[in-house]
């Protein structure tokens, strides 16, 4: 394409209001052919608002998008594909009961006559796939796929429809460091051939590696467009909450340092020999084993699809164990439901609390309550003490930065990250004995996920053992204890935080024992 | 004649409108909305396709309106709830009421009767077909209308395009994901719409198959809940077009097998006979499982 | 009111003025003059003493039949299945009242009630077994279960339970089951029942909206899934809330059985179910609105005749004015804002006009 | 100056309404008769559901002069209203009910059914006949046991066995499931079918027109012509002769209240002449048939009402 003068995206005083709150503030930005321009911003700063106005999503209220200097009128996401624009957005958006091929071949399918050619469409889906090193069965249906493997799906599907211009929408929440790296070098080759890539992550460090530009948004505005070359991450933290330098998540890893213990601490659960089986299929948690003490901060690492998820329901009584035993606190806990285990003080933050924990219609008030509605402190002989909820709620929102306006507003109006704070305000707040989490830090942004370290770390000296599961190593190396690596429903091995080492970690990961 | 064919044409016969309707539903509700209206398509069908009739003194004009009718009826369901933003559940009764009151007054406006409109020219027979031909095989095609054959043509047909074309696969992703299709650049309302037209047009041929196929009349509120039973075929069907097929062929032979067991048993109350059907399929419902799950966005709109 | 204002009232007026408007339209189509149509509506469910009489004794199994609906799908499921529970139900009071006659009237009148209730409650405890063992949509069970019961009592009344004629009915309760009358007005009386509808409804929305089970039936109706993670076991308040459900469906049949028909006859329901999915979704679903809708269906129904004999038009447009004014309701979000845009519009039009005059 | 004014009629029917092709229709025309005779205008009232009776009938009688009522399922509510306005004149079909100013007929159905037995029996070539019926309401039961006795006569007469098939409906509304009975009934050989079904008798019709060597007997009203020869006889249940003559004699001020029951000896029940279908019979089944009717005339033959009384029917020798 011939490179002409003007940017190939240009935002012209683009402003976004929701009610009365201003998600986007005249933004004026300016994208260049061929280079990849990272959005980074708070949670709640708007990114997610302003690249669904550029992919038709959202109308903006005032202001326009130019492409290539030509104002163009994205009324929907058809106009935007035609206009060449690709979008993988930050929640997941697939079909769960078609196959993993046709999800990706939707909306440019091969065919001739009407008739779809799946031969061809196959061979192609398989080629990308065997380029990401993604391990998806295009049989499959979508639905069936652990939740990462969608988001695998997802950018395949970008990539299939050869977008000129691509964004991105926090797409690596869910991968594993070395999928993140191939990704990464994915993004390179595209830039080599003269795409056009937006990219939003709250992770800086791959900011860093991939991105020449990056500019930071705050409540809505743009703060400053920089060359990354001439930034440093602390610039750019500092610039996203508009006030002191604060710490980057890295330096975290150095931070953890507990008091060692002077006796042991005692046990609090114990798993023996668990097998869980998923819908008569051969088990897929086999013979799994450890124990963790009380104030420990236990970590599960391991490639997405290796029964991370099961492994979560099932110690927290979503799912049946086949097989094995379970103690808590010296009470055997392997055949109670869910309801018991949170009784006894057992929660869990699943991977995906939009769907999975949150009433999206219901005021954020009444999803707060929802698990704690019989405590004493918000009923009276059956009747919903609502001003207590409220103000619970109200509490809540302010002490965890929540960005909603009020605790009347449902889930469904917040943004990304913001739904993901208050699953875990209101996991925290009750207090657990155990808390399993799924994935934390998804979508958080740095100040977030670094409050989130600190009350996990806060929780554990108060004596709450937390299990993390996360593709992330880097986090699990701050932030545990211990770290476990489960592989194909196995645990391959469990390593002390003195003997941390990411080699052998690696190793595991891929199932190399050592 | 051997009992075995008695009842296989019967069973056609009893399955021929419920799998219009079926079908019809089948195709909208895989495009995501929520079609619990099928019977007042039917009966608009049936209505009209008299009208048309009548007016033209052409059966097959009488169909054509007939599936027109169905197409409005569908049509004001389909506007409703995907562009005013109806709960799909409510729009879909409110098309019944509106279909049962409709037919009723304009049955009394345009004909000045009530209950029973005068009779019309209906569709051909098969052995009137057959007949030119070759010699009529002792009355085996008797009383079967020309609209069986090609309800089970049309039945196929839409199987084959939802499971092979362009267009099926497209109409499933709405009814997946709107929000997904509508990102990957489908125009999520036309989809839809079509669909809710193309399905409302078939279960108003299966209203006109009622009046002027299998009858020559209309007879107020004469679909006598076969709307409702087409959708139950769809579900226990499992939205999937074999399955709603064969469980068409369920209820049409559950259906068939009780009135030729009443003729023949007639010690029986009558009443157990009327119940039969229903107790047929509520044993295998409660003997039967499977997996698939209705579509992931019945009922979303974007 | 701003246009945007997702008050319901600002949006539900506009939606009915509309639905009103088209309803006359097709009037004047038929060849009635609206204002006297609106008239011969009024007169008809509220004119007279006899009228008003009829319409709340209509709106009885209305409010229980849209009260069971709606209870139901605010926890996630859609009971098409009223009709086949009112009728067990009226069967089951019937048989009842008429069997325990040896008891006195202040036990066997909410004996006959209470049993209705319960076999109307049981009737419906199939669906939710199915809908959890074997993933079977209840509304396809239910609609299976409402033919059933029809066909079955059917079979009883003109057999086992019926009083020997070949009517298809059972014989008279005895006169200790009758719903006392408060009310006379020549042959016709208005009993309890009404009243007590009406203060179940009430009871219902404030168990629903204020207390923790209705909160966690609300939750389940939400999202099933995360009420079970937080604790709440989805199926078994689905159970519940399903069969307390087919309860009320029951009891709106042993409650005609004991205050309008004193007897049960085949063909009990002329379509109370269908109409109760009317009812509930005319209230959008909640039961504090409920009175409202089945008080303003009742006075459709109760009026039917008054334009048969009135203005001679074939009562079919009953249907059509329900139709009409449910779609409009349904669309109320979307009537509502265009109303107020135009409103607006037109507003600031003369303001205009004032400004350049003035 | 009162007189002058024109009566105001009000037509009551149960939920099956107008358009039934039979027992509310045959009615309806003897009232609009009336109304072209006498210079009124009738209203009909439908009622939706059995709680709108009493209202419905306490609306109409307080806005009539005559009130006509049609059915069985009116009586319990007649009991109660009439009686409360004694300046309104009730006309009640089928039901017996007292009350000074109500005058109720029933018919003897099952005289009628009786014929239509007799013709169906003698006109059988593979001795078996069917009928179809709607609901198992009393006059139906009587249409059918009458029905089951002129079959049993005309076996006698004939000396073979008849079988009878009975297939009902469960509705008077759904002519679809008429068709498909009717087709049954067909399948299993029975070559003629006596119809007492209402809306649902337009599908057997319309099952027996497609179908070779397959004959109707229609009831309630003269239907021959619909089908000329594939319709053998319809049997005549004069209700709209009976309602004619009441309303006469209430416009003359020769109201009689009473109970009625009125049969083939009162002209009531007949059978239609057979004009497309005699030549199909041989000429001594015509004087079989022409010979119970004398019978049923003359009063000298009880035909049983109920389906238990058939066994015990002894066939009269014709
Ligand atoms: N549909 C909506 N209705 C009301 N408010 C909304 C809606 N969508 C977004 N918002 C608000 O707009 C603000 C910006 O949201 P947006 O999703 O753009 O944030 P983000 O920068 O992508 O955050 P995150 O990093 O958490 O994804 C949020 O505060 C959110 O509450
Ligand atoms: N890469 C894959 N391709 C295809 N199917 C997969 C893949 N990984 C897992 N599955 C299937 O998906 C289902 C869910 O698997 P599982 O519970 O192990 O996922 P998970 O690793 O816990 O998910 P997540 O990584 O999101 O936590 C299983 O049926 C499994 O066989
Ligand atoms: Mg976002
Ligand atoms: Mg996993």
């Amino acid at each position: 394409m011939a490179i002409s003068g003007a940017p190939v995206v240009e935002f012209r005083n683009i402003s976004k209001r929701f009610g009365s709150f201003h998600a986007n503030r005249n933004i004026n930005l300016c994208v260049d052919q061929g280079e990849i321009h990272a959005i980074s911003g708070e949670n709640g700063a708007g990114k997610t608002t302003l690249m669904n106005m550029l992919f038709g999503r959202v109308m903006p209220d005032a202001g326009s998008v130019l492409l290539r200097g030509k104002p163009l009128r994205m009324r929907n996401p058809r106009d935007a594909i035609r206009a060449g624009i690709g979008m993988v957005p930050q929640e997941l958006l697939y079909f769960p009961q078609l196959s993993v091929l046709e999800n990706i071949i939707l909306g440019s399918e091969p065919s001739r006559a009407g008739i779809i050619g799946r031969r061809a469409a196959e061979k192609e889906v398989l080629c990308l796939r065997d380029a990401f090193g993604f391990q998806i069965d295009p049989s499959l249906p979508a639905g069936e796929l652990p939740f990462a493997a969608r988001r695998q799906v997802e950018l395949m599907r970008m990539l299939y429809r050869r977008a000129e211009i691509l964004i991105l929408d926090e797409p690596t929440s869910s991968l594993g460091p070395g999928e993140v790296e191939k990704f990464l070098d994915v993004l390179r080759s595209f830039r080599a051939g003269g795409r056009t890539i937006l990219f939003i992550s709250h992770r800086l460090d791959e900011v860093f590696a991939v991105a020449d530009k990056i500019t930071v948004l705050r409540r809505g505005s743009i703060v400053r467009t920089l060359e990354s070359k001439k930034t440093s991450k602390s610039e750019i933290a500092r610039l996203m909450v508009g006030g002191d330098e604060i710490s980057c998540p890295n330096a975290v890893t150095e931070d953890r340092n507990r008091p060692a213990a002077a006796s042991e601490p005692p046990p609090l659960l114990e798993v023996e020999g668990l097998c869980v089986e998923s819908a008569g299929a051969e088990p897929l948690i086999k013979c799994i084993s450890f124990s963790i003490a009380v104030g420990e901060i236990f970590g599960l690492a391991g490639v997405v699809g290796n029964g991370q998820r099961l492994l979560a329901r099932a110690l927290s009584g979503r799912e049946k164990a086949s097989g094995g035993k379970m103690t808590f606190g010296g009470a055997d806990i392997t055949r109670l439901g869910i309801d018991a285990r949170l009784r006894a003080g057992i929660s869990r933050l699943s991977e995906n609390p939009a769907e999975e924990a949150l009433l999206p219609d219901r005021p954020l008030w009444e999803n707060f309550l929802l698990g704690r509605q019989r405590e004493s402190k918000f009923q009276k002989s059956g009747i919903i003490r609502k001003g207590e909820a409220v103000q619970f709620a109200s509490d809540l929102i302010s002490e965890n930065g929540i960005a909603a306006q009020s605790p009347l507003d449902p889930p469904a109006s917040l943004s990304g990250g913001n739904r993901q704070k208050a699953a875990l305000a209101r996991l925290f707040a009750g207090s657990p004995k155990l808390a399993i989490l799924e994935q934390p830090s998804r979508g958080l942004d740095l100040h977030a996920s670094a409050g989130m370290r600190d009350k996990i770390f806060e929780l554990s000296r108060q004596g709450t053992a937390v299990i993390v599961f996360s593709y992330d190593l880097d986090e699990l190396l701050s932030l545990c204890d211990r770290i476990a690596v489960i592989y194909r429903g196995r645990l391959m091995g469990t390593i002390e935080r003195s003997l941390f080492s990411r080699d052998l970690l690696g190793r595991w990961m891929v199932g190399i024992s050592s | 004649m051997m009992p075995s064919f008695e009842l296989i044409t019967l069973t056609l016969l009893k399955a021929t409108p419920l799998l219009l309707a079926a079908f019809g539903g089948l195709i909208c509700e895989l495009s995501g909305l929520i079609n619990f209206a099928l019977e007042g398509m039917m009966l608009c069908g049936a209505f009209a396709a008299i009208l048309g009739a009548w007016a033209t003194g052409s059966p097959w004009l009488g169909l054509l309106f007939g599936i027109i009718a169905g197409i409005c009826a569908s049509a004001v369901h389909a506007t409703a709830s995907l562009k005013l933003g109806a709960n799909q559940i409510v729009s879909s009764i409110a098309v019944n009421l509106l279909a049962a009151g409709l037919t009723g007054l304009l049955l009394n406006q345009i004909f000045g009767v009530y209950g029973t409109s005068p009779t019309v020219a209906k569709l051909p027979e098969m052995n009137a077909l057959l007949h030119r031909n070759m010699p009529s095989p002792d009355g085996t095609f008797e009383g079967i209308s020309i609209l069986v054959p090609i309800a089970f043509a049309l039945a196929c047909g839409v199987m084959a395009c939802l499971r092979w074309t362009v267009a099926g696969l497209r109409l499933k992703a709405c009814g997946e994901s709107p929000e997904a299709a509508a990102a990957a650049g489908l125009s999520v309302f036309r989809i839809r719409f079509l669909a809710a037209c193309a399905g409302g047009a078939l279960a108003g041929m299966g209203g006109a198959y009622l009046s002027i196929g299998d009858l020559s009349q209309f007879v107020e509120n004469m679909t006598q809940g076969r709307g409702y039973l087409a959708i139950a075929a769809v579900i226990l069907g499992r939205w999937r077009p074999a399955g709603v097929f064969s469980a068409v062929l369920f209820f049409g032979f559950c259906d068939a097998a009780s009135e030729w067991l009443s003729v023949r048993w007639t010690a029986m109350p009558a009443q157990l006979f009327l119940g039969l059907p229903y107790a047929a399929c509520f044993t295998v419902l409660a003997f039967y499982s499977g997996k698939r799950r209705p579509p992931s966005a019945l009922g979303r709109v974007e | 009111m701003r246009p945007d204002s997702k008050s319901s009232f600002a949006t539900l007026l506009p939606a009915l003025i509309v639905g009103a408007l088209i309803c006359m339209a097709m009037a004047a189509a038929i060849g009635a003059r609206p204002l006297e149509l609106v008239q011969t509506i009024w007169m008809g469910a509220w004119g007279t003493a006899d009228a008003a009489i009829n319409t709340l004794t209509k709106m009885t199994p209305l409010l229980l039949t849209g009260l069971a609906v709606a209870l139901a799908y605010r926890a996630g499921l859609l009971n098409v299945g009223c009709e086949g529970q009112l009728t067990v139900g009226a069967l089951a009071g019937a048989t009842v009242a008429i069997k325990c006659a040896f008891l006195p009237s202040f036990l066997l009148l909410p004996l006959s009630l209470i049993s209705g209730a319960l076999i109307g409650g049981i009737w419906a405890w199939p669906a939710v077994v199915l809908r959890r063992w074997r993933m079977v949509h209840e509304v396809i069970s239910t609609l299976l279960l409402n033919y059933l019961a029809i066909n079955l009592c059917a079979y009883l009344v003109s057999g086992p339970l019926g009083d020997g004629s070949a009517m298809g009915r059972t014989p008279a309760i005895a006169p200790g089951a009758e719903m006392p009358a408060i009310l006379h007005s020549g042959s016709l009386y208005l009993t309890a029942a009404p009243i007590f509808a009406l203060l179940l409804c009430f009871a219902a929305s404030f168990w629903l909206c204020r207390t923790i089970w209705g909160f966690e039936a609300r939750s389940v109706g939400s999202n099933p899934e995360a009420a079970f993670n937080a604790g709440i076991s989805a199926s078994i308040w689905q159970t519940r809330i399903f069969m307390m459900s087919g309860a009320l469906a029951g009891l709106a049949g042993a409650l005609e059985v004991t205050a309008v028909h004193h007897r049960f006859y085949r063909a009990f329901s002329p379509g109370y179910g269908f109409d109760g999915l009317t009812a509930a979704f005319l209230a959008n679903g909640s039961p504090e609105w409920l009175w409202l809708s089945a008080l303003f269906l009742a006075s459709l129904r109760s009026a039917d005749k008054w334009l048969q004999i009135g203005l001679n038009i074939s009562p079919n447009y009953i249907w059509v004015i329900q139709a009409v004014l449910l779609l409009c309701v349904a669309c109320r979000q979307r009537i509502g804002n265009g109303f107020w845009r135009i409103l607006n519009r037109l507003r600031t039009n003369s303001a205009l006009n004032e400004h350049l005059e003035g | 100056f009162a007189n002058a004014a024109p009566v105001k009629v009000i037509v009551l029917t149960d939920a099956a309404g107008l358009g039934d092709k039979g027992f509310n229709d045959v009615c309806w025309q003897g009232v609009l008769k009336a109304g072209k005779d006498f210079g009124f205008e009738p209203r009909f009232l439908q009622s939706r559901e059995q709680a709108d009776y009493a209202s419905n009938l306490t609306l109409a009688a307080g806005n009539a002069d005559i009130v006509v009522t049609l059915g069985f399922l009116f009586t319990d509510s007649l009991k109660q209203v009439a009686p409360q306005f004694p300046k309104t004149r009730f006309i009640h079909i089928e039901g017996d009910i007292q009350s000074d100013n109500l005058t109720c007929y029933d018919f003897r159905s099952e005289e009628g059914g009786f014929l239509a037995g007799l013709v169906a029996g003698l006109f059988t070539k593979k001795n078996m006949v069917g009928a179809v019926s709607g609901m198992d309401i009393p006059p139906v039961e009587a249409y059918v046991s009458g029905f089951r006795a002129g079959v049993k006569t005309a076996a006698k007469a004939k000396g073979s066995a008849i079988e009878v098939s009975i297939a009902q409906a469960g509705s008077f509304n759904d002519p679809v499931k008429g068709k498909s009975l009717a087709k049954t009934l067909i399948d299993k050989g029975v070559d003629v079918i006596f119809r007492v079904a209402g809306n649902t008798g337009v599908g057997v019709s319309e099952a027996v027109r497609s179908a070779g060597g397959v004959h109707l007997i229609a009831e309630d009203l003269d239907q021959d012509g619909e089908m000329p020869g594939k319709i053998l006889a319809s049997t005549l249940k004069r209700m709209d002769v009976v309602i004619y003559n009441a309303i006469r004699d209430t416009t003359e001020n020769r109201f009689k209240a009473g109970h009625f029951w009125l049969g083939a000896a009162e002209g009531a029940i007949d059978l239609t002449a057979m004009k497309y279908s005699a030549g199909m019979f041989a000429p001594a089944d015509l004087e079989r048939i022409e010979k119970a009717k004398v019978l049923l005339r003359g009063g000298e033959l009880k035909i049983p009402k109920r389906t238990g009384e058939v066994d015990g029917f002894v066939a009269p020798e014709l």
